[in-house]
This record gives C-alpha cells, sequence and structure tokens, in this order.
C-alpha cells in the first residue's frame, strides 16, 4: 500500500491495540515501545515524498521527508518517550490512548506534504489532546477543554477553509513556503497562528495547559505549539510580520508569567514566551534564524519538559501547584529540585545547558540583520525569562520561604524521565555539534566565545539580583491566592455579561410587548420562538391542513416561475 | 395560442374546468374540515377530478369505444377513442380505494385511541402529551445540571 | 476585593532567613566579578550600542527593575479573587485526589 | 458507445433478473400471509431480501461501465408495453435499498418483537415486503405511471407500517393519517403531472418522453406537468417545506422501519425528480433551470439551516434525526440544483451516504428504545457507560453525519461544495460549510448526553443483543469505509451521473 511505513501508523496501531491489553504495566509498556519505533522509523526514513494515496480525487502526500521535518518529528518522539515515561503510573485507557493519538497527529501532521492531510493531523492534534484535560475529571476542567476544543478546532477549520482557497488560486495544495496576500494564505496564517500563541490569539494556551491532569500538561507542552512553529516555519519563513508578532508575544507573555500564581500557568506563558523568540527567528528567515528556531524549538520541548515534570511531580506529592502554598520543598524532594535547576538553567541559556546554544542563534541572526528593536526585545526576554521562570520556579516550588509541606520524593520513574530529560538538556549545551547536525541547514556558528560566554553570564547574574534585592525588599510581586486576568476574559467574563445583559433587556423588552397586549406581534413572537425554541414540539405538530396550504403555495409558486419563463 | 377570453374557448376547455373546479373543492374540504373522514370524503373528490381529467383527455370527438370486431376486421373509417388513460384510470381507482379504506381503517383506531375523529381534540391531546413529556424532560434535565 | 493575604505573608521580607542576605551579597559580588571582565577581553560587537563597557549588564538591570514596576502595577489591576469565574471554574476546585499520590515524608 | 441499448432476447432465468427483482419480494408478501406463521415471517422476508440484494448487485455489475439493460414486461414492446430499463443511477438505488433491508432486517427481528404486538407480526413483514418492492419498482421502472404504482405500493405499505407503531405510542396512528393524506395528495399531483404529459406527448415511456419533449420542445403543458411532478415528488421527499409529516412519521414508527424508510424511502424520491428531471425533462430547458434554481435551491438551503436549528433544539434523539434527515435532504437538492455532473455526483453518493449513515443511527436509536423504552436526552443520558457498543457506533454514524474526514459524510459534502466552486458560487459553498456546523452541534449534544452525563440512579440498560449490535456496526463500519475507500461509491455515482446527464463516454 505505502512505499515506506508511514510513522503515524505506529502510534495509530498502538493506540488501537493499548485499549486492548489488560494489564496496566503491559499498556505503559507498550505506549514506550511506540515512539521507540516511530523514532527508528522516523531515523531510517529516506528523504524525498512518500506514501502519496488517493482520497476522493486528490492526491494526498502523507509523507515529505526532509531536515526541516525530520529534526520536529525526532523531538516529538523523543518528548513521547519521555513523557509516557513520566506517565507510567497512570491507568487510565483513555489519557494513554489519547497520548499516542496525539503524538502521533503531531508527527503525522509533521510529515504531511499536502495541507488535506496537514489539515486532518491538526485536527488528530485537537481532538486526542482535549481527552488529557478532560481526564482531569473535574466540572471546571470540563468547561476548560471545551472552550480549548473550540478554539482549536476553529484553527482547524479555518486552516481547511484556507487550503480550499489555496487550491482554488494555485490549483495545487501542496504545503510549502507560501507569501502572505491572497484570502488563502492569511487564512493559513491566521489559523497556524492560533496554534502558535499569537498575540491576542494566545489566550487558550494559558487556559487549558495548567488544567489538564499531572502528565497531560507535559504532554501537552510537547506538540500543539511546536507543530505551528514547524508549519510556519515551513509555509512562512522570511515573512516580515512574523518578527512583529514575535516581539509582540515576547512582551505580552512576560508580565502575566511574573505574577501568576499558579507554577504551571506561569510555564505556561513562560512557553509561550519562548514560542515568541521562535517566531521572530522564522520571520527573520535566513538560514542561520531557521536553524535558530527549529534548534531552540528542540531545546524548549526539553527544559520546559523537565521543569513542568518536577512542578508536576511536586503537584502529585502534595496536591498544589500554587506558588503561594509551596517552598522549601528541596529539603524532601531534592532529586526533583536538582533537575528542575537543570531545566532553569537551561531556559536562562547558562552555558553548558541547552537554551545557551540555541537562543543566541535567533539572537545573532536577529543582530546580522540588523533586526535591532527585536534582538533588544529578544534579550530583554530573555533576562525576564530568568526572573519569572528560572529563578521563579525553583525558589516558589523548592527553595523559598518554607510551606512546612513534606511530601516524599518523587516516584521512581517520574525521577528517571526528569533525569533522562535533564541529561538531554545538558548534553545539547556540552556538545551542540549533534543538534546542529539534525537541524536544516549547514550550521557554521561557533557558541562558546569568551565574548558569548561573559555577556550571557552577566545577563544572568544581573537578572538575578534584581529579582533577589526585590524580593528581598518586598517589591517583587507578590505570590497570593488569586488569579490574573487575560484576554479570555473577553469570552469568559464580557461575552456572557454581554449577552446576559442582552437577553434581560430582550426579556424586559418582551414583557412591555405582553403587558400592551399587542396581540399580533406577541403571536409573530409566539410563533417564532416555537419554530425553533426548545418547545418546538408542541409547536410543529401541524394539523394537516396548513401543510396542504403549503404544498399549495410551494405549487403556486412552481407553477409562476415555470410559466414565468 | 390566444389567450382571449372567447366563448368557444371556455366551453372547449369546460372539462378542465370542471376538473379545476373539483379540485379546488376536494383540496379546500382537506384544509378547511376538521373531521377527519370528511377529509377523506375531501381526498376522494380531489382524486375523482384527476380520473375525470384522464378519461376525458381520452375522449376523441364522434370516437365510439375502442373495441375491435371480432373477426378482427377494423374499418379505417371508424374512429375509436384512446382506451389508454381508461385503463390508467382503472388502476388509479383501484389505489384510490386502497387509500380510502387504509384512512378509514385508520381513523377507527385513532377513535378507539383519542377518542374523537375532530382533529382540533385530537391535535390538542396531542399537544398536552409533547407537552408533558417535554416538562418532564426538562426537570430531569436540570435536575442533573 | 478580597485577597488572602496569609500566604503572601511568607514572602515578606521579616519571614526570610539570614542565609537571603548572605546570598544577595554573594550574588553582588558576582556581578561585580562579571562586570569587571568585560574590560578584560576584546569584544566582536554587531550593534554599536554592544560596545558600552558592561551593556550586558546595565540593559538586563535596567530593563528587568522597569519590568518589575510595570508587573506590580499590573498586578494590582489585574489581580480578582480565586473564585472569579466559578463556580464552573478549575480555580475553585481542587485537584482530584484519585489522580495523585501524596505522601508526607517524617522529618 | 458505452450507451448501446442490448437487444432484448429473455431466454434464461439471468435474462429475468430485471423482473425477478421485483417479484421476488412482492409475492413474498403474501406468501408471509399465506402461511401464516409468526415464526415463518421473518425467515421469508430475510431470504426474499438477500436474493433480491444478490440480484441487484448483479444488476449494478452489468450496468456500472454505463451499459443500460431493458426489459419489456410480457414481451410487449416500449413504447406501448411497460419497460423496465436499468442504468447505473438505478442500479445504484436498487443496491442501496436492498441493501439497506439485508442490514435493518436481522436488526428489526428483535427491535420490531419488542415494539410491535405480536399478533401483527406476520401481517407487519408482509407489508414490509411489499414497501420495500414498491420502492424497488420505483427505482427500475421505465414507465412514468408505472412510477405511480409502485410509488403507491410502497406509500400504502409504508402507512401502515408506522402505524404499527401504536402499539408504543398512540400518536403513530395521527402520524400514519397525516402521512396519508400528505402521501396520497403528492401522489395525486404526480399523476396529474403524468396526465399533462400524456396529454402533449401521447406516451408514457420515460425514454420516449425525453425524446418527443426534446424535438417538441416545451409548451404550458408540459411545464404545468413538470411543475406537478415536482410538488408530488417533493411532498415524497419531505422537501422543505411540505416534510411536516415527516418528524411525527419517523419518530412514532417503530425503529426499524424509521431506519429502512430513513435509508431508502426519501432517497428514492430523490431517484425519481433526479430521473424526471434530468432525463424525461432536460437541463435544456430554461424552465427548469429556473425553476430549479429560483425555487429549489433556496428551500433546499432553508432546509439545511432551519431544519438543523430545529434539531438542535430537540431533546429527543428520534426527532432531532428526523430533522437531520430533512436538512439533509437539502444538501442532496443542492447538489441537483447545481446541474452539473460533479453536482449530481455529490447528490447521489450523499443519497448512499447519508442512506447508511441514518440506517445506522435509527438503528441505535433502537437499541436505545429496546433498552429504555425512549430516547429523550434523559432517557438515554449515560448510555456510553451502559451500552457502550451502541454509543460507539452513535459516535461514528455521528462524525458521518457532520462530515467529519475519514468518514462517508465528508466524501459527499467535499464534492457537493467542490461542485458548488465549479460553478464559482462561493456563497453556496460557504453555506454548506456552516450548516456542517450545526451538525456539529447537535450531534455534540447526543454525544455530551451520552457520555458527559451520569446515567439515571434507576437505569437498568444493558447492551442489546448481537443480533442488533451486528447490523447497526455494519452500517457504523460502512460509514468508515466508504468514507476511506471513495473510490467505489464515487466511481459508481459519477457513472450515474454521467448517464443522467447523457454525457456517458464523452
Amino acid at each position: 500500500m505505502f512505499d515506506v511505513f508511514p510513522p503515524v501508523l505506529v502510534y495509530l496501531l498502538g493506540a488501537v491495540l493499548l485499549p486492548l491489553l489488560p494489564n496496566a504495566a503491559l499498556r505503559a509498556g507498550l505506549s514506550l515501545l511506540v515512539p521507540v519505533i516511530g523514532g527508528w522509523l522516523i531515523w531510517t526514513l529516506p528523504e524525498g515524498n512518500h506514501a502519496v494515496v488517493s482520497l476522493a480525487g486528490l492526491d494526498l502526500t502523507l509523507i515529505r521527508n526532509d531536515k526541516l521535518a525530520s529534526v520536529f518529528a525526532l523531538i516529538f518522539s523523543l518528548a513521547a518517550f519521555l513523557s509516557l515515561l513520566y506517565a507510567w503510573h497512570v491507568r487510565d485507557r483513555v489519557q494513554q490512548t489519547a497520548t499516542l493519538l496525539y503524538a502521533g497527529s503531531a508527527i503525522g501532521a509533521v510529515f504531511a506534504g499536502d495541507l488535506i492531510s496537514l489539515f486532518l493531523f491538526w485536527e488528530g492534534t485537537a481532538i486526542a489532546s482535549v481527552f488529557l484535560i478532560w481526564a482531569r475529571g473535574t466540572e471546571g476542567a470540563y468547561h476548560t477543554g471545551l472552550r480549548y476544543l473550540l478554539i482549536q478546532v476553529t484553527s482547524g477549520v479555518i486552516l481547511l477553509a484556507g487550503a480550499a482557497l489555496y487550491w482554488r488560486e494555485t490549483g495545487s495544495l501542496a504545503f510549502e513556503h507560501m507569501t502572505l496576500g491572497s484570502a488563502a494564505t492569511w487564512l493559513i496564517f491566521l489559523a497556524i497562528g492560533i496554534k502558535c500563541g499569537f498575540p491576542l490569539l494566545n489566550n487558550w494556551l494559558a487556559d487549558a495547559y495548567p488544567v489538564a491532569t499531572v502528565t497531560g500538561t507535559v504532554i501537552l507542552s510537547a506538540f500543539t505549539t511546536k507543530l505551528a512553529i514547524y508549519a510556519l516555519a515551513r509555509g512562512f519563513a522570511g515573512t516580515e510580520l512574523l518578527i512583529w508578532i514575535g516581539v509582540g508575544m515576547v512582551l505580552i507573555t512576560v508580565v502575566q508569567a511574573m505574577i501568576e500564581n499558579d507554577l504551571r500557568r506561569v510555564l505556561a506563558y513562560s512557553l509561550n514566551n519562548q514560542l515568541g523568540f521562535m517566531v521572530v527567528g522564522i520571520g527573520i528567515g535566513t538560514e542561520l534564524a531557521l536553524n535558530g528556531a527549529a534548534s531552540h524549538a528542540v531545546a524548549s520541548v526539553l527544559y520546559k519538559a523537565v521543569l513542568l515534570m518536577a512542578v508536576g511531580a511536586v503537584l502529585f506529592r502534595t496536591g498544589t501547584a500554587k506558588a503561594s502554598d509551596l517552598g522549601g520543598l528541596y529539603r524532601t524532594m531534592p532529586l526533583t529540585a536538582l533537575f528542575a535547576l537543570v531545566g532553569s538553567a537551561s531556559i536562562a541559556a547558562m552555558p553548558l545547558f541547552s537554551g545557551f546554544v540555541t537562543k543566541s542563534l535567533i539572537l545573532s541572526a536577529a543582530q546580522h540583520e540588523h533586526h535591532y528593536i527585536a534582538w533588544a526585545v529578544l534579550l530583554f526576554g530573555s533576562a525576564a525569562a530568568v526572573m519569572h521562570t528560572a529563578i521563579r520556579i525553583p525558589y516558589a516550588a523548592f527553595f523559598g520561604p518554607d510551606s512546612g509541606l513534606r511530601p516524599h520524593e518523587a516516584p521512581a520513574h517520574m525521577l528517571l524521565a526528569m533525569g533522562l530529560t535533564a541529561a538531554f538538556c545538558v548534553a545539547i549545551g556540552v556538545y551542540p555539534k549533534a543538534l546542529y547536525a539534525l537541524l536544516p541547514y549547514a550550521v557554521d556558528y561557533k557558541s562558546y566565545t569568551t565574548y558569548h560566554v561573559v555577556q550571557q553570564l552577566q545577563l544572568v547574574a544581573f537578572a538575578a539580583l534584581v529579582f533577589a534585592v526585590m524580593m528581598r525588599a518586598g517589591l517583587y510581586p507578590k505570590s497570593e491566592r488569586s488569579i490574573v486576568l487575560d484576554t479570555d476574559w473577553v469570552y469568559r467574563r464580557l461575552l456572557p455579561r454581554v449577552v446576559g445583559a442582552l437577553s434581560a433587556t430582550m426579556g424586559a423588552v418582551w414583557a412591555l410587548v405582553a403587558s400592551a397586549q399587542e396581540r399580533w406581534l406577541r403571536g409573530i413572537i409566539l410563533r417564532l420562538y416555537r419554530t425553533h425554541g426548545p418547545a418546538s414540539r408542541i409547536a410543529l405538530n401541524w394539523p394537516t391542513g396548513s401543510m396542504v396550504q403549503w404544498v399549495a403555495i410551494v405549487l403556486g409558486i412552481t407553477l409562476i416561475v415555470t410559466f414565468l419563463s | 395560442m390566444t389567450a382571449e377570453f372567447d366563448l368557444p374557448f371556455i366551453l372547449g376547455h369546460v372539462n378542465y374546468w370542471l376538473f379545476i373546479v373539483l379540485m379546488m373543492t376536494g383540496l379546500y374540504i382537506v384544509v378547511a374540515k376538521g373531521n377527519l373522514v370528511k377529509k377523506i370524503v375531501g381526498l376522494n373528490i380531489f382524486q375523482t377530478a384527476v380520473f375525470m381529467l384522464y378519461i376525458s383527455v381520452g375522449k376523441v370527438s364522434g370516437g365510439t369505444a375502442p373495441i375491435f370486431p371480432t373477426d378482427m376486421n377494423v374499418d379505417p373509417n371508424v374512429v375509436y377513442s384512446n382506451p389508454l388513460p381508461h385503463v390508467l384510470i382503472l388502476t388509479a381507482i383501484v389505489v384510490g380505494i386502497a387509500t380510502t379504506s387504509l384512512g378509514l381503517a385508520l381513523i377507527v383506531r385513532i377513535r378507539e385511541q383519542f377518542g374523537t375523529i375532530e382533529e382540533e381534540g385530537i391535535y390538542q391531546i396531542e399537544r398536552d402529551m409533547a407537552a408533558e413529556e417535554y416538562r418532564l424532560h426538562s426537570e430531569l434535565m436540570s435536575e442533573r445540571r | 476585593m478580597e485577597h488572602d493575604q496569609t500566604d503572601a505573608r511568607k514572602e515578606a521580607p521579616e519571614n526570610q532567613g539570614p542565609g537571603a542576605s548572605r546570598m544577595i551579597v554573594g550574588l553582588a559580588l558576582v556581578c561585580a566579578v562579571l562586570f569587571l571582565a568585560d574590560f578584560a577581553y576584546e569584544k566582536h560587537v554587531y550593534v554599536p550600542v554592544e560596545s558600552m563597557p558592561g551593556f550586558y549588564a546595565i540593559f538586563p538591570l535596567v530593563t528587568c527593575l522597569a519590568l518589575v514596576i510595570v508587573a506590580r502595577v499590573l498586578q494590582a489591576v489585574l489581580r480578582r479573587p480565586v473564585g472569579y469565574y466559578a463556580p464552573k471554574d478549575v480555580e475553585t476546585e481542587a485537584y482530584p485526589e484519585d489522580g495523585l499520590n501524596r505522601e508526607r515524608a517524617d522529618v | 458507445m458505452a450507451t448501446e441499448v442490448l437487444p432484448h432476447t429473455a431466454m434464461t432465468l439471468h435474462d429475468h433478473l430485471p423482473m425477478l427483482q421485483i417479484l421476488v419480494p412482492f409475492f413474498a408478501a403474501p406468501l408471509i400471509v399465506f402461511l401464516g406463521s409468526r415464526r415463518l415471517a421473518w425467515p421469508v422476508a430475510f431470504a426474499a431480501s438477500v436474493i433480491s440484494l444478490v440480484i441487484s448487485w448483479m444488476l449494478l455489475m452489468q450496468v456500472i461501465d454505463g451499459g443500460v439493460i431493458t426489459y419489456h414486461i410480457g414481451g410487449w414492446e416500449p413504447p406501448l408495453g411497460i419497460e423496465y430499463r436499468i442504468d447505473a443511477a438505478n442500479a445504484f438505488v436498487l443496491f442501496l435499498v436492498s441493501a439497506v433491508s439485508v442490514v435493518v432486517l436481522p436488526f428489526a427481528k428483535t427491535s420490531v418483537a419488542d415494539e410491535v404486538a405480536a399478533r401483527d407480526h406476520t401481517l407487519f413483514y408482509a407489508a414490509y415486503l411489499l414497501c420495500f418492492s414498491g420502492l424497488m419498482g420505483v427505482a427500475i421502472t421505465g414507465d412514468a405511471f408505472n412510477v405511480f404504482v409502485f410509488l403507491e405500493i410502497s406509500s400504502l405499505s409504508t402507512y401502515v407500517l408506522i402505524a404499527s407503531g401504536a402499539a408504543r405510542d398512540k400518536r403513530a396512528l395521527t402520524a400514519a393519517y397525516d402521512y396519508l393524506i400528505m402521501g396520497t395528495i403528492g401522489a395525486t399531483f404526480f399523476v396529474i403531472g403524468i396526465g399533462f404529459l400524456y396529454m402533449a406527448t401521447g406516451t408514457l415511456n420515460m425514454a420516449d418522453l425525453a425524446d418527443r419533449i426534446g424535438t417538441q420542445g416545451g409548451n404550458r403543458t408540459v411545464e404545468a406537468g413538470f411543475a406537478f411532478i415536482l410538488v408530488g415528488v417533493g411532498l415524497k421527499l419531505a422537501f422543505y417545506p411540505m416534510h411536516l409529516w415527516l418528524p411525527n412519521a419517523y419518530t412514532f414508527a417503530p425503529s426499524a422501519i424509521s431506519a429502512f424508510l430513513a435509508a431508502t424511502a426519501t432517497k428514492v424520491a430523490v431517484y425519481v425528480l433526479l430521473r424526471f428531471t434530468f432525463t424525461v425533462f432536460s437541463p435544456a430547458f430554461q424552465f427548469e433551470v429556473l425553476t430549479l434554481q429560483f425555487v429549489i435551491m433556496p428551500f433546499a438551503l432553508l432546509a439545511m439551516f432551519a431544519a438543523s436549528f430545529v434539531a438542535v433544539f430537540q431533546s429527543d434523539f428520534k426527532r432531532m434525526l428526523a430533522y437531520s434527515s430533512i436538512a439533509q435532504i437539502g444538501y442532496m437538492l443542492l447538489g441537483i440544483c447545481l446541474l452539473t455532473e460533479t453536482g449530481l455526483t455529490a447528490a447521489i453518493v450523499h443519497l448512499f451516504n447519508h442512506g447508511i449513515t441514518k440506517a445506522a443511527l435509527f438503528m441505535a436509536v433502537g437499541a436505545y428504545v429496546l433498552r429504555n423504552k425512549d430516547t429523550f436526552y434523559n432517557d438515554i443520558c449515560g448510555m456510553g457507560r451502559k451500552m457502550p457498543w451502541t454509543s460507539a457506533a452513535v459516535v461514528i454514524s455521528g462524525l458521518s453525519l457532520i462530515g467529519v474526514p475519514g468518514t462517508a459524510g465528508f466524501v459527499s459534502k467535499w464534492v457537493l461544495v467542490q461542485g458548488a466552486l465549479e460553478k464559482g458560487w462561493w456563497p453556496i459553498a460557504t453555506l454548506v460549510v456552516a450548516s456542517s456546523l450545526l451538525a456539529v452541534v447537535y450531534v455534540w449534544r447526543v454525544i455530551e448526553v451520552l457520555y458527559l452525563q451520569p446515567a439515571r440512579s434507576d437505569s437498568t440498560a444493558t447492551e442489546v443483543p448481537m443480533s442488533m449490535l451486528v447490523p447497526i456496526w455494519i452500517a457504523a463500519i460502512a460509514c468508515i469505509w466508504f468514507g476511506i475507500d471513495t473510490d467505489t461509491t464515487l466511481t459508481a455515482a459519477r457513472s450515474a451521473a454521467a448517464g443522467l446527464l447523457g454525457t456517458a463516454g464523452q
């Protein structure tokens, strides 16, 4: 059927087989085996287009393999393996299956050579991932999941509309580099933008990620947004607008990350913040910048995973991830604290850790191409990341003022997953050549120059100093049991209020009308309500006579139109 | 074709006028009468109008009954009416009778179950049933929320 | 608006141990050394402003201070009680116990 | 030349297949009554359906490449004699109807035993076979008046079948009565239309009619005939706003009958409409184009939205499906109104795909009725856990109803959107997509009720027996199968569309 075996099929087969296995350990084992086999398939996949299938007269290219696709597919496989290892204790078939489907769809989307198969997998990630949110099982989670699903599916629908227009304009469905200009490309851009967390389109991210289960958040953090980064790099590399969008993403999320109380939400904002770096890189569009975006995506998947794993472990042991309720946990969770520090060092771009060798590619590219404002904002973003994530997370959870909580160290499989992920962070930092070899373009870049090391150390140290002094002086925003508004306020609070006010007004008007005894108007409104309203069961039991009247009317219209011609 | 209202045109198409009057009468009864049996009667009149339309179409002026002589020597000068519409309408009459009897049988059952054959009364009962179902449903659902 | 201040209090200056002060002094020393290091080697700059001595020290210092101030102001504006979106909001719900494995270590 | 008419020499049993197609179920019906045995009724009905399915498959294979089979009843040559004329379009319909019957009947055995009084079973299956053979007859015949006769055979037995739901709810009787009045008026309009055509042309054979209308052109009589036929058939296919009989009829009929009718009866009516608009008349006539685009299309669009909205607000699963059917018929009519090969292909494929989808859903309704007595959302909540297999099938076929990629429903909507775009009708394509969003809402409501709400505390529902599950799943798997293997249906539909438009072989 296919000339190569599509890696996504391994995940699909795994997802079909997994629920049938009776034993939880067997299921967890199978779920670990799937990304290993999938990763091996990706590693050995020949370059070029493969697995072309025909659907309803369209040729769909299931696999278009080049270095840009393979690096994302590989990091997705690795992330799937690590997060499934972290989730070894999960007994819930739904979560296990959804994870496989989610990771499989993301990998399928990365390899999709045309817009239709991209759309299919795009929606696949949306639908599979929402189960990780619903798996929390509370009513709040259900509503958050609905919001998340609505936005994600909308993104897919927009993508499909864009694809249809694109097909009409160009006669091709191939997913290649495109230039903004037509309605089609704008729609596709918008669809990717939603998943990518563009400013004002990003409210789903911080709304939904912290709501998922302990393991679900780790899994969510790896795929959807990085898939969007891949799609941008594939379709819109070098689009100048993206530089400003990326700058906006960095700026708009920084404050939220500073003042948010839920540590998993802090990490969601921080993730969104880091996406801004990649988007700027894609906007610059040079080989160096694209390498930077791809490598930073890889590094970001890993360090974000280890941080979320550590916070997840804390949640798993204490039942909360709120900064206001935590602190001093290093006493009983030393290893988790250590791994969190590795993640922090990576996101702070300390030398010898992964962020150092990837972020600098983007910053250098911005300098080379004379995008000084973007460069300055990214520099500011780096310094801010030191404060709001790299220091705040370990401080709030592990090292800050004691909360009195004395939980056990995280379970062994979690420690193993965190340790492996942390090891990857260090490995990339120490030996960046291995990662550079996988990047889309040849890399001729030296990270470890004296200048670079010193400047980065200065940046981190001074940002840390500001944090420490401000915290000591009591000027740093306090972690309080409160929530912080974001743009999702518009549809969570404003819109319902407006609709409520409107319907109240309507009700008042209705009362006015009813009291005025305007019988004919009342009759019309009543009938309108009944034809479509929930009580239409009553109204729609039409007497035969009126049915016949309708027939006569239609016959009359038909006869008139027929004769008129 | 002249569309002027001249007498020969009106008289020449008298079968169509009758057909239209009968058809409209039948349809009117179906629409206006609430009694189920009367509706069936209206339906019958409506169908009869169609039968008449067909039969009058088959009539050829001066034509005789379309029966072949037994010796099969057909006189080319004799004009026969078209037998086909009659045959068709025989089938349609059978269908009409079947419809009528089925309709009446249904009315008997409706009378047993609803206790009335007036449309108004039946719809009142049905509306009450639907309202009761709706009330039960919304109560249970709101309780659950 | 009511805010639960009890747990914020643990971050108050008086509740931070003597280690905190020592750490800040240490950190300041590291910063000073790094600042001075700038004069010890030759930079190859792309952006003119980089050639300013200690640019990578002053820039984060200034911007981070500014950020902290902006954040404090915005926190005052955007902060809402936990039950703001209640009842159908996850913030008002405890994490379901069957998804957790709480174990206390006795120390 | 692919449309060559095969010479008619019925020498072997094989040559009599078109006749047997009708006669087998038609004579099985009285056989059931004469046998009078409650135990034998179902096996006879099932055997007749299976034989019909085999025959229809053999016929379909003969004509799928664009060939035509003509069969002369009693050896009388058309146009005087009645002709059965089979091309790809009606072979496709014959196959759909008999396949649905074979799938639904095993399901019906348990479902009918639950919903219909035992003493009525023999007559029930006899009426079912009459309805079945009537529908097949409508599809197979090449004679305009014969269409009416078969239409009435199927309609009369349908009224009986719907009324047999009275054991569960007495409103089935009034639903059947209303349908009888409406159906009879529709059929009579149809006869009037045929009468006008006969007056204008002097023939009843469809091919002959097409010839003569084509040569003499349109006149008032032909135009009036067209209008009456359109409205008559429109009533039968529940064309909005003449759909008012349908919701009650489908809601109160026994579930097996709802499944069978939803999947076949309206579809056969759509076929009749296709046959008359494209074979007997032809889109070359201005009056036809105007009528389709200014009368049928607005109503079709209206149906897609108005009926969907009503479906969204329903609180009864079965009634919701009935309204959704009205909306889906809008899609088929829209495809016809496009008057292009792609549009017609969309209509025919949707006819098939919607048939299997609705069959699956209505059978699932039957399963819920068996276990919960009713299908209000408060009766079936939480069934995702209590009846996992039935509910999973509802999810699959619900996705197909929405038109999610990978399901049958997607294929037909995709082709429909393509057809609209080909004509440059942007707004129409957008409306199709927008109305699919409404389908998302009403399907989601069901899924939410089934999976996200707890079951009633007094619920003792358990999974239904295999004899019901297997047919449900055959239909559900067909939804997926024809969503992935799109070639089979699309090829047959394209060839049918080409045959109807007379572009076969070009």
